[in-house]
């Protein structure tokens, strides 16, 4: 037993720290967040060169090999550093290709993806649809040996610099849709979160060949849905970690009534607070990424601990370190904002913190009782 | 003990509640901020013209005279209604009732009727970059040059500074002196070569504070209000002033965004009904309510006693803390009931309420920050109501 | 409008205040609290001298025609000296017989107990039935004229003091049964709560004449569950009071690190955090009782709030004093866990803070809409 | 990273469970602490005899020799098979370990074998009633005198003192020294005529704390630990010592716990279901078992750094607020559940669970005090991991 990162994942972790560090300076993420899509394709060209698009992807199809602990150590990181970038998008998509893709589509769309050449996004609410996730509603129906597909998906990330989505289906199966394919249309949808973007994607009559449908069926995809929780709440951690950092630092600086304004316990507590939530982010993460390699039937409760506490602790210390810095905090100048945003976005997506933990209450709470008896 | 008001609070209630049905000119208008303060501005003049403008202020200067329940009754009355703030707020809340507590005679007659009429707006310099909680360890320096104040610092938090004739400025004229001695209460013309107003953007990314930057402004020596040396009292007096003036507003707003909050837990499917069937957001609902209904009661009570006294008391900053609290708990539940949806905001075609409650999640961060952090008010709960020892 | 109290009622709460400071020191307190049945014969006489025991019935039947505003005034300091009575039991009943009885029930019940010559306590709750209060269980069968009662109601308070029993049976009614009567039999439960007893009372073919049945039906005994529920509303809001008081004074006595622990934040704020808590009891209470009187469509959700807020005040604020009286107020020997007790106790009879609030959230939210709209 | 445990670890998990699962001599007799303890005395003897007692203790001194893992395996895996605790819980924890680490060889010779016996238990002598957090403030002083040491004061919280041969008693030897410096640690024999030890009843009834009165007891000068003038620190490393031993036993606890409390929502009916089946209820049990699950991890990731350092850093004070937090949640929620029969306690006809509940919730009001207030813990994580300044 040894639950600490090894020196190889030490080393990633400082490589990614180091890069995210240079890239993402405050003064880029500001000209990121005000530009049109969001998208830093300068960015991006470095990250794959990195060999982070496909890290966790299979080195037959182009990718690293590495486990998902070593991907939540790079989210983490990319959270930290708050890293404007489709690689989360490309990377669940990498993760379905891989998992539930057959070998011509891994061959199409897994290759270039792990290359970082092409980029990929899920496309699986549909609008309209109740605001905790269920069952998708869009119809594949039937055309020759192909589908067709009408709707609107939202709350598709990083749909602008997307070349290709994975759509969902009431059927439970997914389809890879180009993005410039006839009858695709995307449309912004504007969010507190500018750090990534979301967009509705319409589907006009859109043509899917069988080729481009995944073999995978419904409960394929929930080794990859548990695996994308646990690389977004490795995120949310690293959102916790630098804005507690940030809390304490300004803690240490500041003054009022004659000293540092950490020797107040109002301060001081909420900053101890702080880290209890960051660590307790950081180790269900961990935990959950051990399972995803190690020990894959424990991974779907981990990977719900893992989403709902990391889904609070996100947006609350993000929020604490705002309280922290008082006035200053609530300026757009200072940084902070924008990891709240972030930290509340990666909240809400992906099943926020209640509806994991209505998974918990599932797996821990024994099935209920005769009735008759108290 | 009796809740109910009495005939002639009534009458007034009535009064008050016909006129807002009759002319209450409806939401601000979209887009920049003096498209909004020209409607503010026609506004305040519809509310003086009908003797609603400074309705605490005494009948010689202008004000309507109403005693405290009629001031909460109005205020209540206009939040309740969502009608729109006069563009001179706080000149009527806090700029008047200083000016006819602490000026002079010529200051009233100077100074009173362009605020009622909001043809002069005025802001308030009180906070410093680092004198936040801090007040009194403000650095903005005011120097005797024969008979005017020359005066060089910066301040910042000041609302609707951009668009402000007067600015209620307190500044340190005698550096010597312990802290919160050596401050004077000024108003200074805004209008002047040396002042500049600068928006500060917030987290929302709207501009509604300014950091104002003074490079020897110029004060004519009359300008000083209660006194040189004793600004730190004025200001307190005035801060006591505009958190009691502004309660009841505030309270008949919660009232308003729970009302919201209801309507969206009814009307956003989950899976297995509306957010408005789930055990667990009924809990939280229910008890922001409660909440609520303490806090509103809890004023009642506040107010009993500062009309016995005379005086608001240190009780005022639970009710300040409260409303903080029940705000941001408000806005936080309405994005959680979003769900998936909760990033989407203005503008977005998916967005819930095209994006009001985003809005209102991140406008009330700041809401135990501004006007005294909720961690000096409960500084003052403890050393004031409760008595406990002062750590510095 | 003067939401305050008037003089008189500033009088009551005066007298109220000192008789029961004099009457229930500590070591009183722990006399009862020691012995067999938790009665107090003396006190219960002087509170009936000083007209308590009828203070809010009709004078017409012997008592002293208060309002509800008057019996939470009285009830806050009862709480607030934990004076171990019969008292809320009896209060009950009264408001019970003055709302739903007979001019002969009144005559034969409720004169001598608005005198303070006998003592009822309800028996509502059936043995076995839900933790969360629903209708009763114990069916009234028709015997003759009369009905007969089998079965055990539980959680009957001050049973072992009681002259008479006020049960309660499926069919909304209410019955008066002497303590003495044939079949009956008061098995003590032993709480957490000495400071206030329940039993469970056995009813084994018990004969209630005609006459005995109040003539209220169900939805009658509406109006006295809410005032009962205002009154223990009152008597926690007391609870809360007296142990604010409590860790404030110990918190400007005690020192450590050369200062008063009051001085540090964590106290400090602590403190104000339940001035905060009872202060909101409290006004929730007089607001509630206010209803009672002068407003009574009001009073449901006013009562419900009361309840609501003041059930977990009433925990809470003992439980924050014993955190800052730190080990001697985890000490049997110190009063405050007789407060937190009691304070607990309270908050689980009659509906607790859960049951109150869902009532709460009955009346504020509107009925679901059409689930086909977002 | 690696939480999978090595195969000689299995091995060692293996070998504790099967000699637990035989060997477990089940609850602990009900009735007073005398046949408690009794039963504890030979709980403590069986282990010994197997090698389970002082299990960390090197082998030298008559203990296993284990790692870190195994210790915490033993623990973990004692406390889910709710095995008693042995008779000399703070001899084992605490008493050997400092006299291992800080003793003379002769005392490594004369204490440790009945130690691991039970032949001897152990108290600690080092809270007074002016000294509660402010430990490094306590009064009980040790004047020497030829070669004894002459004690007089007043100790409190001395758990099991009414069975102790040992007190680990900390005093002033240096009046006039900075309060840290001056301090001794003694061992000072119970069995004299200056020392007398009270139960101290505690709000669950029980009185497992002792209050200890010394009026002029006498310790010779060979019963000095760690050198005369060091007592503050041997005193903190042995708290820290005692904090990390116990964890895995607490964590295991709470699992234990949170079995049953989702055993209670099963079991308990309210008008709608079962408990289990409320959306408000099953998301509060859901986080706690998220937050448990955290501190476990937590846990695991302290100990593989200690045994890189050596040495038990400030972050085990997360632990130790953390357990508070959950173990009070869990009892107070486990109440609610219980509804209206929330107050009846143990020996109650209509009690739920023989009224175990009640207890765990009153008991566990002192987790946040016993062992470092949680005020103090986070002061501790303020101020030795953020480094954020201290305010004294």
């Amino acid at each position: 037993m040894y639950f600490d990162l090894t020196d190889e994942q030490q080393a990633i972790k400082a490589t990614a720290h180091d890069f995210l560090a240079s890239r993402f300076k405050s003064e880029r993420i500001r000209e990121l967040a005000a530009s049109e899509d969001g998208f830093d394709a300068a960015g991006w060209g470095e990250m794959a060169e990195l060999g982070w698009t496909g890290l966790a992807l299979p080195e037959e199809w182009g990718g690293q090999g590495l486990g998902i602990v070593e991907l939540a150590i790079l989210f983490e990181e990319m959270g930290y550093a708050l890293a404007p970038s489709p690689l989360f998008s490309s990377t669940i998509v990498g993760l379905a290709l891989t998992l539930c893709g057959s070998d011509d589509q891994r061959d199409r769309y897994l290759r270039p993806l792990a290359a970082g050449e092409r980029r990929g996004s899920p496309a699986l609410w549909d609008a309209g649809s109740p605001a905790s996730p269920g069952e998708f509603t869009m119809e594949a129906k039937a055309d020759g040996d192909g589908i067709v597909l009408d709707g609107v998906k939202t709350m598709v990330a990083d749909a602008a610099s997307a070349d290709f989505f994975v759509v969902a289906t009431a059927d439970g199966r997914r389809h890879l849709v180009e993005r410039d394919a006839e009858g695709v249309s995307v449309t912004a949808e504007p969010s507190i979160d500018l750090t990534r973007r979301f967009s509705s994607v319409g589907l006009d009559g859109v043509r899917v060949a069988a080729a481009d449908t995944l073999p995978g069926e419904a409960a394929d995809y929930f080794p990859v849905f548990h695996r994308l929780c646990v690389a977004l709440a490795a995120e949310s951690t690293g959102i916790a970690q630098r804005t507690m950092e940030m809390a304490v630092a300004y803690a240490k600086d500041r003054q009022q009534f004659g000293r540092p304004i950490g020797a107040y316990q109002a301060v001081s507590h909420r900053c101890a607070q702080m880290l209890l939530e960051t660590e307790n982010a950081r180790s269900t993460v961990y935990g959950a990424a051990w399972a995803a390699d190690a020990e894959p039937e424990s991974l779907p409760l981990a990977a719900s601990m893992a989403k709902a506490y990391a889904s609070d602790a996100g947006w609350r210390v993000p929020n604490a370190s705002i309280q922290v810095h008082g006035g200053i905090g609530f300026t757009w100048e200072h940084d902070l904002h924008f990891f709240l945003k972030r930290g509340r976005a990666n909240a809400a997506i992906f099943g926020d913190a209640k509806w994991h933990r209505e998974r918990v209450a599932d797996a821990v709470l024994a099935p209920a009782p005769d009735p008759a008896a108290l | 003990m009796d809740l109910t008001l009495s005939p002639s609070e009534e009458e007034f209630r009535d009064e008050v509640r016909t006129w807002l049905l009759e002319n209450n000119p409806g939401p601000e208008p979209e887009g920049g901020l003096d498209e909004v303060m020209t409607f503010r501005r026609e506004w305040q003049l519809k509310l003086h013209a009908a003797g609603w403008a400074g309705i605490s202020w005494p009948k010689e200067y202008g004000g309507r005279g109403a005693t405290m329940i009629e001031q909460a009754i109005f205020v209540g009355e206009a939040a309740r209604q969502e009608a729109p703030s006069p563009a001179n707020v706080l000149g009527l809340a806090m700029g008047g009732p200083v000016v006819i507590a602490h000026g002079t005679d010529e200051q009233k007659q100077r100074y009173l009727e362009p605020i009622l009429t909001g043809d002069e707006i005025w802001c308030q310099g009180f906070s410093e970059p680092e004198s936040g909680s801090d007040l009194a360890s403000l650095k903005t320096r005011a120097v005797k040059d024969g008979d005017e104040w020359v005066v060089s610092g910066q301040k910042v938090w000041t609302t609707f500074a951009q668009y402000a004739k007067w600015c209620m400025l307190v500044a340190r004229t005698a550096p010597d002196a312990p802290k919160h001695q050596g401050l004077t209460y000024f108003l200074m013309d805004m209008d002047q070569e040396g002042v500049e107003a600068k928006p500060l953007v917030q987290i929302t990314g709207e501009g509604e504070f300014n950091e104002v930057f003074m490079d020897e402004a110029r004060i004519p020596e009359e300008n000083v209000v209660g006194g040189v040396g004793n600004g730190w009292g004025v200001a307190i007096t005035t801060l006591m002033n505009e958190r009691a003036g502004l309660a009841f507003g505030a309270i008949s707003q919660i009232q308003n965004s729970l009302g919201r909050l209801a309507k969206l837990a009814s009307e956003v499917r989950t899976n297995g009904g509306s957010a408005a069937d789930d055990a667990y957001y009924r809990q939280r609902i229910a008890q922001l309510h409660i909440e609520a209904e303490a806090m509103r009661l809890n004023a009642y009570r506040g107010l009993t006693k500062t009309m016995q006294s005379g005086i608001p008391g240190p009780e005022g900053s639970l009710g300040k803390w409260q409303w903080a609290d029940i705000n941001q708990g408000l806005t936080e539940l309405a994005l959680e009931i979003e769900g998936v949806y909760a990033p989407l905001s203005r503008g977005a075609e998916q967005a819930i309420d095209n994006g009001a409650w985003q809005y209102g999640f991140l406008r009330s961060r700041a809401n135990s920050i501004e006007g005294g952090t909720t961690d000096i008010l409960k500084n003052i709960i403890a050393e004031r109501v409760l008595g406990l020892p002062r750590l510095r």
